[in-house]
């Protein structure tokens, strides 16, 4: 449970501090937080073996860092620097780490879904023993990606966890308007998968659910798996969540999942105040050295432009800046 | 006239014609409680209600298409997509849907419906964030397509697309949004599919839309002040149809051409009008057209790479420099035309 | 009972027909015929209400005809001709009449099904008393505007029904291969919206379960409709169906819901086989009349090929002929 | 060398290639028990079983992102799109997806993925189902995107694309399928991103691809027949990377160029070909280069309106008389070149 808690912990550090290099300018493009879901990442990743794969959308910095990549090429790929996990290609919206796998980090919603069935699918079809996660917000259920995935899923009996992080909005709208069932898991039935929902805020819920949900992928079905959550804070570091009343906010501090588990270690006497307190201070000097990792981290150069062009160079590759004419010396550089 | 932000003369245009006419509604992702991803739609929600200014669940194909179908009943709906990166979900209900059903059912239904999308880059989105592909409207007979550059456009070009019995193509752009500019307090559309000359010259035709013909007019007048060169602008606005007999005009005029633009080159808008000046000036053209384009890479977000693959207004003056020197060349050795 | 099988026979003939005409080449393109399904049709449309609005696929022919919509000019717009429905413009998957409200005739799977929730969203907007009717295959379950446009028509309790034509195969692949929950009508569980499955090979219990479906649709919900159906020949009229087998096709035409139909008429007194095969000489004559008048109808003149280029004209519209140059007194043509 | 058909050589490398590397398996929807729409994968089922020919459901979208996702964890799918009309569903995944997974993440994970899908038109299949849509992809940096015409090309590009690691959409043709050609009996893989001059000339440069480049060929042989002309006709092959040298050093030789296509003539697949000759071939062309191209309407079903929407032999050959004749008559006013 300490584990979990450290866990957290760091997690809700990492990203207030995102929030504040944001304001800083060091972070740029849109920047979402996962300040809430502590609970929900922690004990989603835990169950995960090191060889299974993690597909995410955007909202994914906590599950890098619960999958144990360096949280220093985490906060680089944010400041859009060299040692990024993605080398600043990606930034906060598309992280990237093959040997962690997990296997991104997208910014269109839904579209995991339908990636991270075919990750399975290669799975199941070498025989290996792997097993895929895939989550998933609650708006993303209304998307056809989430349908025709699910099917294919239950069709061909993939080694896939779907996971819904249900913080009970997509940006500003809330699940009932936005899904005619918002029982969310129960939509499994549509494919004839299994489904359950656990309560998100409770690390060691989330750990049990999924570690069954995980067994099923590992015998060769797909899962739905809702795990009901909360989002602290705006949709991005910028929105400003006007939308949402006084009593929510009040409501979201009351179980901020990270102050409810320490309350909970104190109170079962796995640890105290003072070793909280000290705890977070380590944490609190580690994401600082962090930050100043990154900040200290390069540019990529302006030469690396088309590096990632292509995987397979090909004759008459285009390769030109924006400056450049069409024809002339300039438009060399293609491998022939 | 009122001096106002692109963003507020968008919002304007909505209200008067919601208020105009009750057949329009809104429909889209965050655009009632949230009050519109970039605000544009801030305050209808309140004023008009549940009934016309429609949340829509996570869902491009489902709600275009069902704006599509409520059009084919006498609706006018005007959707907003986020972003045109996200149009792609719903690209066939565009393509195969909006753009066929009057053409395709010999003329019996109409479809009178805007889809409103913000183009970008520029922003750090990253390469799924970034795109400007509003030549996958263009490209599409039934489509009407415009990309107003001015909160007066803006606004006339809404109220056009809006009164238009054909589906349009509304393309903004997240970094025209706070500009602004003077805009008439009448309501009156615009027509589409008319460029605009937004300054008059004869040593070259500079070309843009959207935010690129701000860039356009921008570098223009500076090559204007600090070298005394004689600029003509030309503002596309519309995209489909084309508006080939102003371009033409103009370069028939200033004997070179160059084009603006924030889409890849390869395939992008600028190669059709780059095309089309070729073969309608072809007498009269005394350089290459020259297009100053994306990067084609996906969009990096790092903010040097994004920098290094974006067209700023230095590799247009250069563009407009070698384009002359060119000319200059030329004209050395063939003389001077007429 | 009779009317019923008058109409099933009558589609039944034209049908066949039209698979003739099509070895002719009097019909071009793709051609789907509603062969084996003519009491799902008949069923079906016969609780519309004559203001009610009917959307479809591209095996739509009987439904055009159950809608009222006059069969020369059906056949007409397969012969592709001026007096076809479309105007020649559509073609077997296209056909439309605004006037019968058959609002399509779409040749792209799942694409009439958020254009019906839509046109339900009209209806609603309007407070008007109407229904939408939207059918669509089984296969057809499978694709994102399938769920995107459920989902919304529970959130928004549209007027609508949407019917699910389980022919039990999408070209060549069975429900059983293309939907993880093959009964299909389980499906409008995912949104909450009441759904039932009746059988498809008697019109008369079709008609039944689709007044059910109506008057929910007209209460202001949206109802699933699944009606098992039965497709007598290959996908389309090229198709052999060589991947079905001897005993199935043999029992396609023990269940032919036509000859059922008339047996039943006979053994219930209703009718008689003397009658029954003067209905049907009666039948066939109409039909011929029917292709005569088609083939007699004059192809579209080219001269109206950019006729529907717009609904509101513009200056610099594109009226150019492959032919012609881009500049030059051939661009004019367009109105400024 | 053995005749066959395009179908059949398509055939041919799509077996050979599983047998050589397992990874590579067939996803699509009747390709198994249907034998394909177009039969291109016939026999395939029963002889590598439904693990590597795979049924899939209606659902362009969901099972084309699934082979993207196979193929970032090394499987090398070949997907199947029935027609590309349907590919609109599937164009978030591959333009969102498959084009950017590479270049987003910074080069960690490769999509070693084909995707095969025909163009069409001239079938009577109307508005939905007539498109020529490739300018789609070839507009994308990220994809490969190549169009063979001959049985020879088909077999040695899909071999290619097949072994490349990256996304390749590569388009066949309804009206090829049933054409012969002698195709190598090896499997030696094409190079992609290169044009083939599959006819040498002077008179003036014929551009085309997939159908088109078999037109423009024919057309050629013909015109070299009855008129003693000499065309050079270059067939594309591939659409991105686009081989721009290729083109420019023909139309460099003979000082003129027609380009046919299939597509919608405003924004298509010429205009960057016509662009690109314009800048390049500056100096050398003598007159404009013309494009010859479907009309811009939603195609009819009508056989005589579907006709006179189609290019045909005929309008290419007007097209090549007219820009011939504009030569003479420049070339009278200016005299020969060089
Ligand atoms: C296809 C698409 N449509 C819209 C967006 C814009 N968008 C980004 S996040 C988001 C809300 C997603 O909500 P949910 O799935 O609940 O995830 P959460 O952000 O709450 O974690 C939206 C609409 C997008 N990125 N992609
Ligand atoms: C999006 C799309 N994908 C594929 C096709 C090709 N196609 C036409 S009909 C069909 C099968 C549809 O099966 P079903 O929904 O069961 O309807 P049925 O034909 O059996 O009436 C397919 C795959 C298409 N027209 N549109
Ligand atoms: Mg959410
Ligand atoms: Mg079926």
């Amino acid at each position: 449970m300490l584990d979990f808690y450290r866990e957290m912990l760091f997690i809700r550090r990492f990203e207030e501090r995102a929030a504040r290099s944001y304001t800083q300018a060091l972070i740029g493009g849109y920047c979402h937080l996962n300040l809430g879901e502590e609970a929900t990442v922690v004990g989603l990743i835990s169950s995960l073996r090191p060889t299974d794969y993690l597909f995410t959308n955007y909202r994914e910095h906590g599950y890098a860092i619960a999958r144990g990549i360096d949280p220093r090429r985490i906060m680089a790929e944010l400041y859009g620097r060299v040692d990024g996990v993605s080398k600043g290609w990606g930034g906060s919206m598309h992280m990237f780490d093959f040997e962690h796998r997990l296997l991104g980090g997208y910014g269109i919603v839904g579209g995991q879904v339908p990636l991270a069935t075919g990750a399975a699918l290669a799975i199941d079809y070498r025989g290996g023993d792997e097993i895929v996660m895939c989550t998933m917000g609650d708006g993303t259920t209304n998307i056809g990606a989430f349908h025709e995935s699910l099917n294919i899923a239950g069709l061909w009996n993939l080694p896939i966890v779907y996971v819904i992080v249900n913080n009970r909005l997509g940006m500003g709208t809330t699940v009932e308007k936005s899904s005619a069932e918002p029982e969310l898991y129960k939509r499994g039935a549509a494919y004839r998968i299994e489904a359950s929902r656990v309560d998100g805020l409770d690390a060691l819920a989330v750990a049990e659910a999924t570690a069954h949900a995980i067994e099923v992928a590992r015998s060769g079905r797909p899962y739905l798996l809702e795990v009901v959550s909360e989002r602290l804070r705006g949709h991005s570091v910028v929105d400003p969540a006007k939308y949402r009343s006084a009593e929510e906010v009040a409501s979201l501090k009351e179980h901020d999942p990270v102050h409810t588990m320490a309350a909970r270690l104190v109170a079962e006497g796995i640890s105290d105040d003072v070793t909280l307190a000290i705890l977070d201070q380590e944490v609190l000097a580690n994401i600082e050295e962090i930050s100043a990792f990154a900040e200290a981290s390069a540019f990529p150069d302006v030469d690396t432009l088309f590096d990632y062009n292509y995987a397979t160079a090909v004759p008459n590759d285009s390769r030109r800046l924006p400056g450049q004419p069409l024809f002339g010396a300039s438009t060399s550089g293609a491998p022939s | 006239m009122t001096l106002m932000s692109y963003r507020q003369a968008l919002h304007d245009a909505l209200r008067s014609e919601m208020l105009r006419d009750e057949n329009v509604l809104l429909m889209g992702e965050e655009i009632g409680v949230f009050e519109g991803s970039y605000k544009i739609t801030a305050g209808l929600l309140a004023e008009f209600g549940e009934k016309r200014v429609r949340d829509t669940p996570i869902a491009e194909e489902g709600f275009t298409g069902a704006a599509i179908g409520a059009a084919m009943l006498g609706l006018r709906p005007v959707v907003e997509i986020m972003t045109i990166n996200f149009s792609l979900l719903a690209l066939d209900q565009i393509v195969n849907h909006a753009a066929k059903i009057y053409g395709m059912f010999g003329g019996q239904a109409k479809v009178p419906l805007v889809i409103r999308t913000p183009g970008g880059g520029g922003q750090q989105l990253g390469a799924t964030h970034s795109q400007n592909i509003e030549v996958y409207y263009a490209f599409v007979p039934g489509l009407k397509v415009v990309a107003p550059s001015t909160p007066a456009d803006a606004k006339a070009l809404l109220i056009a697309a809006i009164r238009d019995d054909d589906p349009v193509l509304f393309l903004e752009n997240l970094a025209l949004y706070n500009t602004k500019g003077e805009v008439p307090n009448h309501d009156t559309p615009a027509v589409i599919g008319k460029a605009a000359v937004t300054r008059e010259g004869h040593h070259l035709t500079l070309i843009g839309y959207s935010r690129m013909a701000h860039v356009a007019k921008k570098v223009a007048d500076q090559l204007a002040d600090h070298d005394g060169l004689d600029i003509e602008v030309i503002d596309l606005r519309s995209l489909r149809p084309l508006d080939r007999d102003t371009i033409i005009e103009s370069v028939k005029k200033t004997h070179a051409a160059v084009i603006v633009e924030d889409d890849w080159l390869t395939y992008g808008i600028g190669a059709e009008v780059a095309a089309s000046i070729s073969d309608g000036a072809f007498d009269y053209l005394d350089a290459p057209v020259r297009r100053v384009a994306m990067a084609e890479v996906p969009m990096p977000y790092s903010k040097s790479l994004e920098s290094a693959a974006l067209p700023s207004e230095n590799d247009v003056i250069q563009a407009i420099y070698q384009t002359l020197e060119a000319i200059g060349h030329r004209r050395t050795k063939t003389g001077p035309h007429d």
